[in-house]
């Protein structure tokens, strides 16, 4: 039987705001699942704590919903006890910018194959919005009174610092684009990062969609672009001050699995884990 | 001719970086190899190069298990190591130490100073690394030893230098071997025969290593940090050829959410640290409970609290590692008091892990993960691999329509769990409380449900939780020593003592923290005088749990009677502390018996 | 005429982001202003649109300190706030609800359904977000309350939003009223006459954060989390005038070493979380016990484990915080009970971590933190700021050729400390073990005078940590009811309904969790025939805490007797857990005191 | 009286190993406060833990000697208390870059007057020679016998990446330079790192001061180096992979204590924290 874009939903009622972004990140993620026929079960989408978080209560595969901050190295665990998964990760900018951004940039530098897919919002939309990491200088919210005096992250600009293997902007009111980008992130044999600019119709007025609208460009279709380029691409997001789709840089790099010295091909999680008589004895010799 | 010995000790000290531990590991792998037991107590501080650390092995013809404070043979590299170590030695005693150094012996001291050309005759065989080598053919003959098997071992060992260095070795230590017949006149100790049986020796974290690696831990994660890196390095060395994988993490946050998620997608994963990093794993923990994600943590506990004293043994990670993170979630945690035990008790963990669905921890303490001492072949039969309840095709086919129940309310609380790749598994693992298919519910109902089961789960859990050694079944006992984890050796060696001295004593080592074995104990304390809870902290970490769950079997059998309770055991209850960084010694516990006895004589 | 109410009770409930909250503190605020005591609980998800949420107020004209399941007025946005709360509803109670909605009662309720055309007043007034503000019109004629207050407020509340809006508010709550006065023959429930003395009305995360202002906190740093964010909201949005300075971190453990820097440099500096935080801040904990530095932290308990059910009531952080971090060391942990115990145990908290240098936690519940509620004028006259021993100019300068001695073992265990910028007073402050320097040390002699002091600092530490009501001493009790936190009201006012049903009944309250009121509780325990400790967790946390330090005061005593305790309170302990993520109705601690009692006088 | 270079130093014993590259760090950190006056009471060091770590015990200033990787947030803490200390957070390249990574980046962005020593071995050197996250590709050692496959962290170049308004690599045997560049970094009013390469002579095999001697190119004396502009320096970053010395980056932009609202000249520890009832009616009135 094919595979249907419904065998990737739940029949869960979403608990985000009418209009926010993420809805259009949602529609993106199963339909490049679908797309690539990926059967849901053989998918892990590990998820961290936030509005965005609840994306995995949406997508009908195996979901981890862990602890604020913590998505990535969970993801790495799952990649590597079962290389055959799909593994996605995803969040929020509070997420993986703020308490998780030790862990993203560590885990940009091991490219273990996984898709992370960052909801940035510019704000922290669960705790009823509070100034993020992402947040633009001055922005000010009733839940954070004081205006905002920290530069924001640049995800995009760390990412390549950190030697990131594969780096995208979507914007979740271009669904079309978004699926495409993940699609290719999924392909990727090693750490996509697609930042998915999805905006917070609660709490952010400052980073709306008309604001995005106006100011982002497409790389996908800037003439003369080349995503294998890594220090065109650093002057490109810089000059733009990050406000850019599509596929900013990558390139083909050995993943982390694929160098772990005597790692196997078949999932660990496959495996025959007993070991004969002669393995122990070799072991215990030493020991001698 | 001297008289066979059946217990020696001896020690090597010098300034850290001075090959201290190598020349301490080489002469307890021989004497090993020559089949008799052996325990090595080491004492470092927490700097690379210089300040004094030393390494005494105590070697016997029957299992020993505990350092103590008497010494027959101590090997000196500087005068700061006989100033430090001199009142262990016995009368008799000898100090090898470099002619180099001009040693002196405190003012009528009644050990030998035994001055041996250690740096000229390493500088004649051509390599001045080889003086501590001098020192164990010094040793050989003071002990009677034979020679050949710190050839073979020094060959093994240096084998990858080339054949020059191996030679440079062996006739250093034999330069020493001669050196002592010339000069001592009869070997003042010789050991006993062993048993010849064959032996291992290995430190803790050693066989926690073989351990994970037996019981089918193919994912470990951690970071670095003293005394629990050796299981990193053992694991990255040998799971290679197993095709495991170790990541040395970031962070402690991120060890342990990587061995969940390992843990979760159905590997068998761990995590080893100390304190600081358990502290840090709080948060994360409860997210392996909440989800029901099976993972092995490792504390291999050192002096706290905060970075504390890190090279020091203690016992106090207790409390942290039960209560540590918020809300409630059940418990288990072994308690493992010898590498031996460590091996098997690592093995059973992942059993645990599995079968349970949550974090099994392995409490280790300092001198337990590194010192080396003697283990008994070690079964692999004995091995075996339950990986619990897990959903097979049939299951999950039957829940096609509905979605997978992975947290189906069940009587055991256990529920079959699907493994991420199963189709028709799929479900959502969070650490928001949840319904049976996982979904987040606020409803208030579906959560008492959920809470009691993940506490009923580990309600029924019954495990070997006690060892008692002593006077036999229904005997009344003068005193009774309970402690945990590595001063297993030197409780028994107390309670040797004192029953030589004609007490009746028994000793209860408790092996599982939780769910604790609280019957058990509070069966033999009832027939106990007094009750002495040895331990290596400040506030009586076990001492507490002892009040908190023989307290509540006392309370319960007194409320079954009406609510008098005749006697309670725990108000015979008294508790050695000792948090000065170093184990217990057996005369100490000893001395705090009869003290707490004599005090009782007066006061009844 | 009806007859004059002490206490009513209502309710706005629908979606979230329907203005349930805010509608809820205008009522709230109305009736404190004209003098009578309220008490607000609020149900909320997690999430930010959409999903039942409700609010109720109970006004008095004495204290209410718990919500209940009683019901005058019910406001009803929509029907599912009919068929979720209506079972509430007394008998003639009444639902106002819009006639938009087309709301139905179940058959056969007794409480009275008025339709109320909210949607249409509030268009024809110009502003369909004034809809709850018909309500409040209604509501003030139910209860036969002036209208004025409810105009002064809206006028205030509205008024930067320009005079349109006010005017638009003004009418829709005189349509309502007037609505109200047309269709509802007679005001069926008229409030009593307050005592008029003027009251503040606020949430405890707000008397904490005005506590920390007054008692010179300036230093506050924390990571958003529920239900602690208010505190870092409300001091961002007053440090200005004062010169504090709030910083939003990027994680709970930037938090808490931000606030741990700013004490050792001298400021007061405090941090607020909640369990995932308080378990992230575990280690640094254990680096301000150690380094003895003062810092306040709040914890606003919520559901655990994990993530668990943030917005939830639970109080099951309590072993966390006593002995989460690794190693030992003492702890200080407040437990008010109310918004107004929030503030003047916050200031204590300040002065104590002065005091005694180290961390203090002030141990907060979801409903004590975000319900509205009453507070008697606070006493800035009560307000002293004690720093503890800092060392003066002449101190130091007596130490400037030795070195300061930061850790001077002294008889209480506290030693003068200097503040960087200091002239002579530099030391090295370290969470490894030192000497009285500061310096790192591994002596053992001096690990174990160092550990002393610091556990010493604690143990004479005497707090009013227990607040009893109840028969007069020496008297019998039938029953002692023991709790901590917001339960204070469901207790009291259980204990008033048993004490009118005839028992002898008494309410012993923990405010202080650590050091615990051991021996006050323990005389308390003796007199009672039976124990009930009522907590709002599974595992009986604060249970534990009285099993290990009463059960440490009746063992002491029974040892004094020669081992044989008479009867041990402790046994005659029961516990009442409630762990749905709702706080306690008092009748639910009134069944299982009858409960109790009748299976006691069964059995004997 | 003057003060002299002996007033900075402690009697303490050191516990490095012989020719570690700390020594050189200590001394040039020493020097740096004599030669611009600071009194040693004024100076708060903040260090993590780490043979690096060690380094308050040998300063006479007021140390805090912190949990592993927490340096900068403690050190952050104490500027808000008393700015008008000089404030010195130092570690070592496990504790700053692995552990404190999310710390290092947010107090970059926050941009408080801190400055930071990290003292970069490229190895964990107190917990006896494990990769650290600055390890070269392929480096082993005897505690981490497989070779290293995760991309070293590049320090200078994810401190530009975050908005760093001060960025300088030293080297520990050239003292000279390296006082300088700390003079410099406790002269910027803002947050300065400093990037202090520092030879493990016990654990790295490979990073030796031979190997640095040879591969360092010292921005300081190229000619028509600009380290006000940020864009070449990050060329110049990338371009010799790190392997520079000298003053690489520094903008005027104003600190985090100078734009928190209402913050004041004078230090939090000496103002007069009593509410007076006039301010305490005002907070309470809101409570009515
Ligand atoms: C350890 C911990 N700290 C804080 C929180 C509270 N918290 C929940 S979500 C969140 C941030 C949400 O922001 P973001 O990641 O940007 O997600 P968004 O809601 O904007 O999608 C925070 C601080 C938590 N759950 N756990
Ligand atoms: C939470 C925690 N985890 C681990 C450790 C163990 N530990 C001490 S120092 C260190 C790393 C040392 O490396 P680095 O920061 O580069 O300093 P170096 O010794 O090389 O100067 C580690 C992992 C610890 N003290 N605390
Ligand atoms: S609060 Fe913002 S981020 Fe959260 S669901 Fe609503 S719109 Fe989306
Ligand atoms: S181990 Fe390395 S970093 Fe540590 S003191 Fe020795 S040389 Fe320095
Ligand atoms: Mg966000
Ligand atoms: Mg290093």
């Amino acid at each position: 039987m094919p595979l249907k874009l419904a065998d990737y939903k739940t029949n869960e009622k979403s608990w985000w705001c009418p209009g926010c972004g993420d809805f259009g990140v949602l529609a993106a993620l199963q339909r490049a699942l679908f797309n690539l026929e990926i059967k849901p079960h053989d998918v892990a989408i590990v998820a961290g704590i936030g509005c965005s978080g609840k994306i995995g209560n949406y997508i009908n595969c195996y979901n981890l919903h862990v602890v604020h901050g913590r998505a990535l190295p969970t993801a790495t665990g799952i990649k590597l006890a079962n290389r055959s998964l799909t593994v996605i990760a995803a969040g929020g900018d509070g997420d993986g910018y703020a308490i998780g951004m030790g862990h993203f940039l560590h885990t940009v530098r091991r490219n273990p194959d996984i898709t992370y897919i960052v909801m940035d919002n510019h704000v922290y939309g669960l705790t009823k919005g509070q100034i993020s990491p992402t947040s633009d200088l001055g922005f000010s919210t009733k839940a954070s009174p004081q205006k905002n005096i920290e530069r924001p992250v640049k995800p995009l600009q760390l990412a390549l610092a950190a030697g990131a293997t594969f780096v995208a902007q979507g914007f979740s009111s271009d669904v079309k684009q978004l699926t495409r980008l993940i699609e290719e992130g999924i392909k990727h044999k090693g750490f996509a990062l697609i930042n998915a600019i999805s905006p917070c119709v609660t709490f952010n007025r400052v980073n709306t969609y008309d604001f995005y609208r106006e100011n982002l460009v497409n790389l996908d279709e800037m003439p003369g672009y080349d995503p294998t380029d890594r220090s065109l691409a650093i002057r490109t997001v810089i000059e733009h001050n990050e406000l850019v789709t599509g596929l900013i840089f990558k390139s083909d790099e050995p993943s982390f699995e694929a160098q772990v010295p005597g790692f196997r091909e078949e999932p660990i999680v496959s495996g025959d884990w007993r070991l004969s008589e002669e393995e122990f004895e070799e072991l215990v010799a030493q020991f001698r | 001719m001297s008289p066979l010995q059946n217990l020696i000790s001896w020690k090597i000290g010098g300034e850290q970086g001075q090959g201290i531990e190598s020349s301490g590991d080489l002469f307890a792998t021989v004497c090993n190899r020559l089949g008799y037991y052996v325990y090595g107590y080491r004492e470092f501080s927490s700097r690379i190069k210089g300040g004094h650390s030393n390494y005494k092995i105590r070697v016997g013809t029957e299992p020993v298990a505990s350092t103590s404070d008497d010494l027959h043979v101590l090997v000196a590299i500087d005068q700061e190591t006989i100033d430090r170590n001199h009142h262990e030695l016995v009368p008799g005693g000898f100090v090898i130490a470099d002619s180099a150094i001009g040693a002196k012996l405190p003012e009528g001291h009644r050990a030998r100073l035994l001055e041996v050309p250690m740096t000229d005759i390493a500088a004649e065989v051509g390599n001045t690394r080889v003086k501590n080598v001098v020192a164990l053919g010094v040793t050989a003959y003071l002990f009677g030893l034979p020679v050949e098997p710190f050839v073979d071992l020094l060959a093994k060992t240096y084998g990858r230098h080339g054949e020059e260095v191996v030679r440079q070795n062996e006739a250093a230590l034999q330069r020493g071997y001669a050196y002592a017949l010339e000069h001592v006149l009869e070997t003042p100790w010789k050991l006993a025969p062993s048993d010849g049986k064959p032996k291992l020796v290995m430190m803790g974290n050693e066989a926690v290593a073989l351990g994970a690696l037996a019981a089918g831990c193919r994912v470990m994660s951690a970071y670095p940090i003293t005394p629990a890196s050796e299981i990193m390095e053992w694991l990255q060395r040998h799971f290679p050829r197993f095709g495991g994988v170790v990541l040395q993490c970031e962070d402690e946050i991120s060890a342990i959410t990587t061995a969940i998620g390992a843990g979760a997608a159905g590997a068998r994963a761990m995590t080893a640290t100390a304190g600081p990093g358990l502290s840090l794993m709080q948060e994360a923990i409860g997210l392996a409970h909440a989800a029901e994600i099976p993972v092995v943590i490792v504390d291999c506990q050192r002096g706290g609290p905060s970075t504390g004293m890190p090279t020091k043994h203690e016992q106090s990670d207790v409390m942290a590692a039960l209560f540590g993170t918020h809300g409630d979630s059940p418990r288990i945690a072994l308690a493992p008091s010898s590498a031996q035990e460590a091996f098997y008790d690592t093995v059973l963990a992942f059993n645990l892990a599995d079968r349970y669905q949550c974090p099994v921890f392995v409490m280790m303490d300092l001198s337990l993960s590194l010192n080396k001492q003697t283990v008994e072949e070690l079964d692999l039969s004995k091995v075996t691999i339950d990986r619990g309840l897990i959903a097979d095709e049939e299951m999950l086919a039957a829940s096609k329509d509905e979605g997978f129940r992975r947290y189906k309310v069940t009587e055991s609380g256990i529920s079959p769990r699907s493994l991420p790749g199963q189709p028709y598994g799929q479900f959502l693992a969070t650490g928001v409380e949840h319904n049976e298919f996982g979904k987040v519910s606020e409803d208030p109902k579906n959560r008492v449900a959920m809470m009691d089961k993940r506490l009923r789960k580990v309600k029924g859990l019954k495990l070997d939780g006690l060892r008692y050694q002593g006077p036999a079944e229904l005997q009344e006992l003068d005193v009774l020593l309970v402690g945990f984890g590595s001063s297993a050796g030197p409780i028994a060696a107390a309670r040797k003592a004192l029953e030589e001295a004609g007490l009746a004593c028994g000793h209860a080592h408790v092996r599982v923290l939780a769910p604790f074995p609280a019957e058990e104990l509070a069966a033999l304390m009832k027939r106990a005088r007094m009750t002495l809870v040895v331990e290596n902290n400040a506030t009586g970490q076990l001492a507490k749990l002892i009040k908190l769950h023989v307290g509540d079997v006392v309370r319960a059998e007194a409320a079954a009677l009406g609510g008098k309770p005749l006697s309670d055991p725990l108000v015979r209850m008294e508790s050695l502390l000792k948090y000065d960084g170093r184990p217990f010694l057996p005369r100490e516990i000893v001395s705090k018996v009869q003290e707490v006895m004599f005090h009782a004589t007066q006061a009844g």
